[in-house]
């Protein structure tokens, strides 16, 4: 019979390996999709197996490009989620201002 | 998402495997909405023709405001599920109080 | 040694809970789907970073029509396996009734 | 749907917590199919020009049709393969039979 | 208290179950992609609920040419990967055949 | 996939449960990778317009080069990846010293 502390300790590791599995499978779907949207974009003709040296290039450049946009978008992110917080806690202060 | 939350909250019985379960439906559904509004954003910003590896300022502005553009449409798409769904209620409540009325 | 009953309760209840947690996360999933489909449609241009009225009144359309859609698919869908249900039954008399 | 019943039968060995498992491929593959026909019938029947939040009288046949023909193109599909899988298995113990008549 | 091989064995059925749970899943949701795009390729009018002899045809061709093409891609692969593991191995030999 | 082996290693404690969890990361991502490889050949070999069920010659030498180029476009993307996280890492760092350079 197991102590209620060992018990919760045991949930918390596998919520957190639950959670980190989540991370894992995301983030091999995400660079699956990466490479299928560039070779979309960039390769349309097959009269060869290997890619020619201006698909290659154009792939590096759609790979880097998403990359940059991706981190573009968190820091966007971030800072929206910042704004709502800001004037969701100034809406706050005014209703605790106000009660007459 | 209030929309969210709300079909999350009432999923979840109470205890410390349903608040587990509840944290599971939010990264679930963030993670989702975030995908999409990265794939929405980069369709709508970025331009098909790649010059180079970098974002250009043109990019990276059109990036800012989209994706404030697109929680703005969660939001009010929200609402207004919402608003549909309360007034769908209102009216079959209405229907069944006549329905009811002219039995007796 | 639980008492068979007890256990076959356990897994219904387990069975209600899963089936359950399917259904949230599909609803979830089926919000998503629908907002970001009204932002592909009615949001195109990135002049500022607020909605304008315009694009407030078609993502309320958007969502609105969508929701009826549903409806409209839902009872089709269910007219349509009535007439299967009742056609199969059709066939079935129809076969009893022949053997000779 | 045949196929999906056959691939699930398959696959599920008796038991009770096989009988659940099998009841989730089917509820998986159902609410799959579901969404495909939901966004297929929206794309084929919704105007992209939005007038308003309801269903035209046209919108609303071209769903009913929609949904029908989405149904029954299913059930098409389904027969196909299967005569398609079973022409191929039938090539292949031809070719093996033929292989076999050639040693002896 | 098991012993240990019953344990494992117990574990390795469970992984089997598992992949064959997968492999099924995947099966299924497979099929449904291909009747899905064939109705999107072959259906466009809805003047009647029922598919015309035309939309049939279509139906069924979508249907086996994306079954030929399913197969054509897994041959395909697979020489791929036995290309890409004979210079894998001819690498090897080459750099165990130079240390001097 | 290095990225994919390296990501599922870096997330992968030892023990027997921490193999099958492996195993199971790379089954998902290949089956992913493939069912994308399936759809794209497909679309970009498979004429629009369908003649017959059969696959023509044109389409099947179509396929063979097409998997080659996807899975070569795969391991590209990948080096280009490892080479833009690396190049970030070493920025960084180079930051990092250059701020504790200035304080001292």
């Amino acid at each position: 019979m197991e102590f209620a502390y060992l018990q919760s300790q045991r949930e918390q590791q596998a919520v957190a390996e639950h959670l980190q599995n989540l991370e894992v499978r995301e983030s091999l779907r995400s660079f699956n999709s990466l490479a299928d949207r560039c070779f979309a974009r960039c390769v349309s003709s097959f009269r060869t197996n290997k890619l020619s040296q201006e698909e290659k290039q154009c792939g590096a450049m759609c790979a880097e490009k998403f990359f940059k946009h991706q981190q573009r978008v968190m820091k966007a992110y971030l800072e929206e989620q910042q704004k709502l917080a800001a004037s969701a806690a100034q809406q706050q202060q005014q209703q605790q201002s106000q009660p007459q | 998402m209030f929309s969210s939350n709300r079909a999350a909250a009432q999923a979840a019985p109470s205890g410390p495997s349903a608040s587990l379960r509840e944290a599971e439906y939010q990264i679930l559904a963030f993670t989702d909405m975030y995908n999409r509004m990265l794939d929405s954003c980069h369709d709508k910003c970025i331009s098909a023709k790649l010059a180079d590896g970098d974002l250009h300022v043109g990019e990276a502005v059109c990036i800012d405001r989209c994706v404030a553009k697109f929680l703005a449409m969660q939001q009010h798409v929200s609402e207004k599920m919402t608003a549909v769904q309360k007034q769908m209620q209102q009216s079959a409540e209405a229907a069944q109080a006549a329905a009811t009325g002219l039995k007796s």
